[in-house]
């Protein structure tokens, strides 16, 4: 458990009453982001992510999948959060578990709302093969603030994710699929609709955008917004006692944050790729 | 089955080395900084990620000597089947558990009595010698964090395939299921800390896999031990260096 | 079993002795304790006694579906219950020291052991345990119980698991078309599996930061010694396990001189489990002919076998009532040795008050033509022997 | 979107390995774990080192150090292990009987008993048992204190006491942890830079920036809040200097740079010489920039 | 942990048009459903709340102030009181076609139930006040008899029903209702379940009743900020009319206790 004196957490909301943080970054205002993609060469799309001292680790793998119960989707997405080991020495177990329940519920819902892979090029056999995108999140070091940087991270492996090219034979009525086994036969996936959180504490009086794992343990309150590109709203969870009339003064904040957020990782992993 | 061939007529294995050669070994350290001493080891494509939390304090129990936990997981993208590597089924738990005996020796545990060290094993990418790497990357974490041992500990592994030995095996090596050994040793001395044998070899096999397992752990330790000392001289140049300048101001 | 944790005068003086060259219990440092096995009337049931410390291991035939990844091969699991029953202090020795989870971390490693010697081996076929490539092969499950811990448990549990698996028998299958005919033990004789080797695991114990290693380390010199070091040989003189977990460090070409020492031994275990086996059968041959034996193997049961003692009691038992409805309709060749599949589908049987040829008449049933593939399921009691039209 | 915004968020790519090209280590010899440690005979082995067999061999790695016949290898990185005399700064993390247990981040526990601690009202005042019900009252949990070492037992276990004025709670300041070789051991902890921020710089790693009280006089907690309210526009430039401190020796421990007055003003006159706003004093490329300059301060 | 949350990825919100043809809402869409409201169903409890929402059916138990059950290892600051709670799903609450998938009979807690009682206990933090019970645990019982909809804003309104009736200082009742914005762009307030699967989004938004402050919002699905904000403000219209026939509700069992006092 993270701790936190009294004086501390005085000083702490002191500061906030002026409009500074402690590591003298504004209300508004990320920690700065590192970025990294095709780290692990087995899997399909990767990235790993440093927000400030928390760090993630995604990967993603492609497969082909039967369509469960009657479905249309072109795309199964399943996402697992799992936090390493030393991540987790802090943590309690069950606690733990929770923890990172609540993670991947907020993601899948994020990403099932803004139906992010509505692509007619993913489109296999619909009713009966589909995608399967099976994102695992390995949480490398908490530092405050998971849900962005999980977000983050996953929106930026997924935009590096390779997807075969894949035939489609029919015969006799029923379907076969051939993968291209050619390597340069892939298309990248389109990820523009794919969502962001971003998230705030409750510290005293204001919010404080990206908390670090200090002002998470200080706060009374949390608010999480998955935002996509054009503003749009795809999930919001928000518990402690807020004001009704701030929430709207922040999400015209979250729109215009969230929209610089996804074009700066967007133009990370462009010139991460080009160089 | 047919198997494609694992050295082919020149001498080279599947991916261009020697048989007498280990991958490239990269590794960093100090990567995690909330943790005491964490290493980011690169054996070829195995990437294995060892953390050291300690010697911290133990709570409520009485121990004459420090206690040492270990925990080993493998990521669930590690391999190429998507397979859930959980820290609690038999083959993690065999691996903790052997890798905790190899480390509870060599710690000079005396020296931190009612206090324990935690070693987190996280697999990143599995091809081949998981154990290998995961005994260098928890020598280099406990030297980053500076627990004393006796001695460094290097692990390298070594199999015999179409007539021939080689040594730091990759995936592909390692599933053929021939004879294979993954050494550990104590560097200095060159005595034998811990060693697994998977499949039967005969005594003249066994005989000579350790010979080459021996040698790769030799290389092994160049490779680990001038990373630490390059390690450690940017360190400690950096501190004397600024430290100079500052009693001169 | 010892009565209480070892006082560190205990333990200087197991040092001691050792260093001087002779050990606690009077060996030789080189001298491993006693093996006996006692094999169950049961195939596939063996006690195992390696000094005092004693295993129990039976193995059961399943059919199950096979992997994916090797459709046409039968496989063999292990399953280690360390439980507190077999050492009572050593359990709480665990709770002292706050190690409770070493129970479990030391089952792994024997299963773990186990799994490498037997299965990566191929010391048992595994091809020949196939029944139908993709859909049925046999699963054979070795459950090794440690009744007494007193010392070197991985010896004894990879001997008690190699006697069990040469010991029993699955039940013959014939494969006529798509169908699945499991033979009950009245049709055919049981066939014994394909033993390719015996590795024999022999284990050493290192002393004196690791000047010294005595083989087969006995409890007190366990809680001494600084490491184990196991080697499973086989008779053709393969090194089929080599395993060193961490613990003090040995120079190297101490272990080639261990290899011989184990080799050694275990040529010796082998010509003793060979001849326990053959002791067995020609036991059995008499049993065969004097079928009940209840009363006999009752008596026979020393105190400190109660717990095993109570489980083999009520299974000879059950064994009995069946028998006793059988006996005059079935002609029975081999009673004192069912596998424990062949049991199940016997009491079925008699529960259901068939009789052999009220079986056979009853499998000319009309439906039977548009019925399924029988699936068999010795278990389950399904599997009873079905012949075509 | 207006300027301000489009700096706010900043994204890079992950730095590689910094490279400090080494100096040459000079008169001093690096070991790792194992290695023999070149001695003439007769020598007194110290920390990090051992024999075994004939040699004397290294338990850590490090930089040799003699001192007449004393061979010591000090690790370059550590836990903090403590010395007598030496002031740290701690955070009560549990309190049993009549003790408090302080995480000073060292292999365990420092203990503090209520007998080593200043109560008000009298030195030398019994301890009654109303003080051990008060104990709460004096440090709770979470709470820092600065304190000193009085004494280490046969185990290693620290004990402590705060029986002077200089030591006690901590209040109105920022905590940050560093890596405990950096500080160097010095007979002055308590600091005030010329920036007009105060530091405790603890043997342990642990630093505490500060404000110093004495401002706002020894008024009831609750007006002291209010006041400090009052004060708040005043108070913004103190509490951003307070934050550059901070930052500076967050860059100072990211790289590896001793830490002492002198070197975190360095940074603070660099980052403030370069205009550098303080919330981006953490981003990775002016990090890297301002490490560069300093460096090259000194080669002029 | 891993789960096939893709079961109905994508379309999740898509209209189930079959549903949507057969079902007609008969009430306004700005009208929640019938609420029946009740106090001191379980007599073991401290105190406890029964509601129904139309079919929805939920009881919550409190037990407590009382010392903690159980403290999870580790030190932990028990100056403050805390708030534990347990939340379960009747087996028989599950509709149709998901009853067969998700009620196996004999499972531990779900994770559907561990996050229903996360968010409980974080709806009711900083409402109840912690700093009068030092020490002690507040502990939550929930049973969700049945559920049409709208779950979590049953278990709130039957939370704070069940915490006014064991006397435990609360800054203010707490309201909650959820609104779904269906594929026509309505909102329908108090959505049963067939209106919560057709739906474009679904928030659920809980307040305490006297202050101008939220306590919890949840919100599912893809909206515009504009449309988003205007839920918000209809849910909080309808929330606040809620809590007050709640408060009047409570006022009533009030002076029905207090009468045999008076009497006697």
């Amino acid at each position: 458990m993270y701790a936190v004196s009294k004086a501390e957490k005085a000083y702490l909301l002191d500061t906030i009453e002026t409009g500074t943080r402690l590591d003298g970054r504004q209300l508004f205002e990320y920690r700065p982001i590192s970025l990294q993609v095709g780290v692990l060469p087995s899997a399909s799309g990767s990235s790993r992510l440093r927000l400030g001292e928390t760090e993630v680790l995604v990967g993603v793998k492609v497969e082909v999948g039967d369509v469960v119960e009657s479905s249309n989707d072109n795309v199964q997405l399943l996402f697992t959060v799992e936090c390493s080991g030393s991540a987790s020495a802090d943590f309690l177990g069950r606690e733990a578990e929770s923890w990172s329940s609540e993670l991947q519920n907020a993601l899948e819902s994020a990403y099932r709302a803004a139906n992010v892979f509505d692509d007619e090029r993913l489109s296999l056999v619909p009713g009966k093969f589909c995608w399967l995108f099976k994102v695992d999140i390995l949480v490398l070091d908490t530092g405050g603030n998971m849900m962005d940087a999980i977000s983050m991270a996953t929106r930026t492996a997924l935009s590096t994710t390779l997807v075969p090219r894949v035939h489609i034979v029919q015969s006799e009525g029923s379907f076969e699929l051939e993968i291209d086994d050619n390597p340069d036969a892939c298309d990248t996936l389109k990820v523009e609709k794919a969502p962001t959180f971003l998230t705030f504490s409750l510290i005293g009086n204001h919010f404080v955008l990206d908390p670090s794992i200090q002002e998470e343990t200080c706060a009374r309150g949390k608010l999480s917004v998955a935002v996509d590109a054009n503003g749009d709203i795809c999930h919001v969870y928000s518990f402690g006692l807020l004001d009704a009339v701030e929430l709207s003064r922040l999400l015209t904040i979250i729109k215009k944050t969230g929209k610089v957020l996804l074009n700066r990782l967007d133009e990370c992993v462009k010139n991460g790729e080009s160089s | 089955m047919p198997r494609e061939e694992l050295i082919s007529p020149d001498g080279l294995r599947t991916d261009g080395r020697r048989p007498l050669e280990i991958r490239k070994v990269t590794c960093r350290m100090g990567i995690l900084p909330r943790a005491d001493g964490s290493c980011h080891l690169e054996m070829g494509n195995t990437i294995v990620l060892a953390t050291v939390y300690g010697p911290r304090e133990l709570s409520s129990r009485q121990s004459s000597c420090g206690i040492i936990r270990c925990e080993y997981s493998m990521a669930s993208f590690a391999s190429t089947d998507r397979r859930r590597g959980k820290r609690s089924d038999r083959n993690s738990v065999e691996m903790a558990s052997s890798i905790k005996k190899t480390f509870e020796n060599v710690l000079l545990t005396d020296l931190f009595p009612k206090s324990r060290v935690d070693i987190f094993i996280q697999v990143l990418q599995a091809d081949g010698s998981e154990r290998s790497a995961a005994i260098n990357a928890v020598t280099i974490a406990m030297v980053n964090a500076g627990i004393p041992m006796k001695d460094l500990i290097v692990s390298c592994s070594a199999g015999y395939m179409e007539n021939t030995t080689v040594m730091d095996l990759n995936h592909v090596e390692m599933i053929t299921r021939g004879p294979q050994l993954t050494l550990a040793i104590y560097a200095s001395t060159e005595r034998m800390a811990t060693a697994h044998l998977e499949s039967k070899a005969s005594f003249e096999i066994f005989e000579n896999l350790i010979a080459i397992a021996k040698k790769g752990c030799l290389q092994m330790f160049d490779v680990m031990h001038s990373s630490i000392e390059r390690y450690s001289l940017n360190l400690i140049a950096s501190r004397d260096h600024i430290a100079t300048f500052g009693s001169r101001a | 079993m010892r009565d209480e944790p070892l006082s560190l005068l205990e333990k200087n003086f197991a040092l001691e002795a050792l260093q001087a060259g002779i050990r606690v219990d009077g060996r030789k440092i080189d001298e491993a304790r006693l093996v006996n096995f006692e094999f169950g009337s049961q195939y596939g049931t063996v006690t195992v006694r390696l000094g005092k410390t004693k295993v129990f291991s039976s193995a059961i035939a399943e059919v199950v579906e096979p992997t994916i990844d090797r459709p046409a091969e039968g496989f063999v699991t292990f399953s280690v219950d360390l439980s507190p029953m077999a050492s009572e202090n050593l359990m709480l020795e665990y709770l002292y020291s706050g190690r409770t989870s070493s129970t479990l971390e030391e089952a792994a490693e024997i299963v773990r052991f186990l799994q490498q010697i037997i299965r990566e081996n191929q010391a048992i076929d595994t091809e020949t345990l196939c029944i139908v490539a993709g859909v049925q092969v046999w699963a054979i499950r070795v459950d090794i119980h440690v009744l007494d811990h007193c010392g070197n448990v991985l010896d004894a549990c990879c001997m008690a698991a190699v006697a069990s698996l040469l010991h029993m028998r699955k039940p013959v299958v014939t494969v006529v078309g798509k169908d699945v005919f499991i033979h009950g033990i009245d049709e055919r004789e049981p066939v014994p599996l394909t033993v390719h080797h015996l590795p024999i695991s022999v284990s050493f114990g290192i002393f004196l930061d690791g000047d010294l290693i005595a083989i087969d380390p006995s409890i007190q010199e366990e809680s001494v010694m600084e490491g184990t070091l196991s080697i499973a040989v086989n008779a053709h003189k393969e090194i089929c396990a080599f395993r060193k977990a961490g613990g003090a460090s040995i120079e190297t070409s101490l272990i080639f001189k261990n290899a011989s020492y184990a080799y050694l031994r275990a040529t010796e275990v082998t010509v003793q489990l060979e001849k326990a086996l053959k002791d067995t059968y020609s036991r059995n041959a008499v049993a065969s002919v004097k079928p009940l034996q209840v009363e006999t193997t009752k008596k026979s049961f020393p105190l400190n076998e109660q717990v095993q003692g109570v489980t083999t009691v009520w299974k000879q038992v059950a064994k009995q009532s069946a028998l006793e409805d059988k006996e005059k309709t079935v002609d029975q060749p081999n009673i004192t040795s069912v596998t424990n599949a062949e049991m199940e589908i016997f009491i079925d049987d008699s529960e259901e008050s068939y009789t052999k040829s009220d079986e056979l008449s009853a499998s000319t049933d009309s439906d039977e033509e548009t019925a399924p593939a029988v699936i068999a399921r010795p278990r389950g009691g399904k599997g009873r022997p079905k012949s075509k039209k | 979107m207006d300027k301000d915004d489009d700096t706010s968020i900043f994204v890079s790519p992950f730095e590689q390995e910094a490279v400090v090209t080494p100096s040459i280590v000079k008169s001093s010899q690096f070991v790792a774990p194992g290695d023999d440690i070149l001695s003439q005979e007769s020598v007194v082995r110290g920390h990090g080192t051992m024999v075994q067999g004939t040699r004397l061999t290294s338990t850590v790695a490090g930089i040799v150090e003699r001192v007449n016949k004393l061979v010591a290898v000090l690790p370059i990185r550590a836990r903090y292990s403590a010395e007598v005399g030496d002031v740290i700064v701690g955070r009560i993390r549990d309190i049993v009987s009549r003790r408090w247990k302080v995480d000073v981040n060292s292999r365990q526990d420092a203990v503090l008993l209520l007998s080593a601690v200043n109560l008000p009202g009298g030195v030398q005042r019994r301890r009654t048992y109303e003080d051990e019900l008060k104990m709460r009252e004096f440090f709770d949990q979470d709470d820092l204190i600065s304190a000193e070492v009085q004494e280490l037992k046969q185990d290693g276990l620290i004990m402590l006491h705060t029986r002077s004025l200089k030591y006690g709670k901590l209040e109105n300041g920022i905590f940050i942890s560093v890596t405990p070789q950096l500080v160097k051991r010095s007979k002055k902890h308590f600091h005030r830079l010329s920036c007009g921020v105060h530091i405790i710089l603890g043997d342990n790693g642990y630093v505490w920036i500060y404000v110093d009280d004495a401002a706002y006089g020894e008024d009831e907690e609750e007006a002291n809040f209010s006041k400090r309210r009052e004060n708040d526009k005043s108070n913004l430039e103190q509490r951003l200097s307070l934050i550059r401190v901070r930052n500076s020796i967050c860059i100072l421990d990211l790289y590896f740079l001793s830490i002492q007055p002198e070197t975190i003003m360095l940074i603070y006159e660099e980052t403030i010489r370069r205009n550098i706003p303080v919330q981006h004093m953490l981003r990775p490329d002016i990090i890297n920039d301002i490490y560069r300059t300093v460096k090259n301060t000194k080669e002029m | 942990m891993e789960r096939r949350i893709s079961q109905r990825y994508g379309p999740f919100f898509e209209p189930i048009h079959s549903l949507e043809r057969e079902y007609q809402r008969t009430r306004p869409n700005n009208a929640p459903r019938s609420l029946v409201l009740n106090t001191g169903t379980v007599v073991d409890a401290a105190g406890s709340g029964y509601v129904e929402l139309g079919k929805t059916k939920v009881i919550v138990a409190v037990q407590g102030p009382r010392p903690p059950i159980r403290i999870r290892g580790g030190v932990e600051n028990t100056m403050n009181g805390r708030i534990t709670c347990e939340v379960v799903k009747s087996s028989f609450c599950y509709y149709s076609y998901e009853s067969t998938r998700m009620a196996n009979v004999g499972r531990g807690v779900s994770e559907e139930e561990r996050l229903l009682s996360t968010r409980l206990v974080r709806v009711f933090e900083p409402i109840v006040i912690l700093d009068k019970y030092p020490k002690c645990s507040i502990d939550l019982y929930v049973v969700i008899l049945e559920d049409d909809g709208s779950a979590f804003a049953a278990m709130t309104l039957a939370t704070s029903l069940a915490l006014a009736d064991a006397s435990i200082e609360i800054i203010s009742v707490v309201s909650s209702v959820t609104v779904a914005i269906s594929t026509k762009q309505e909102y329908l307030v108090d959505p049963d379940r067939t209106e919560s699967e057709c739906a474009v989004g679904l928030i659920t938004v809980s307040l305490p009743l006297h202050a101008a402050q939220l306590c919890e919002i949840q919100h599912t699905g893809k909206l515009s900020i504009q449309v988003w904000l205007s839920a918000v403000q209809l849910a909080v219209e309808v929330a606040q009319t809620i809590g007050n026939s709640m408060c009047q509700f409570l006022l009533q069992e009030m002076e029905k206790n207090e009468t045999p006092s008076l009497c006697s």
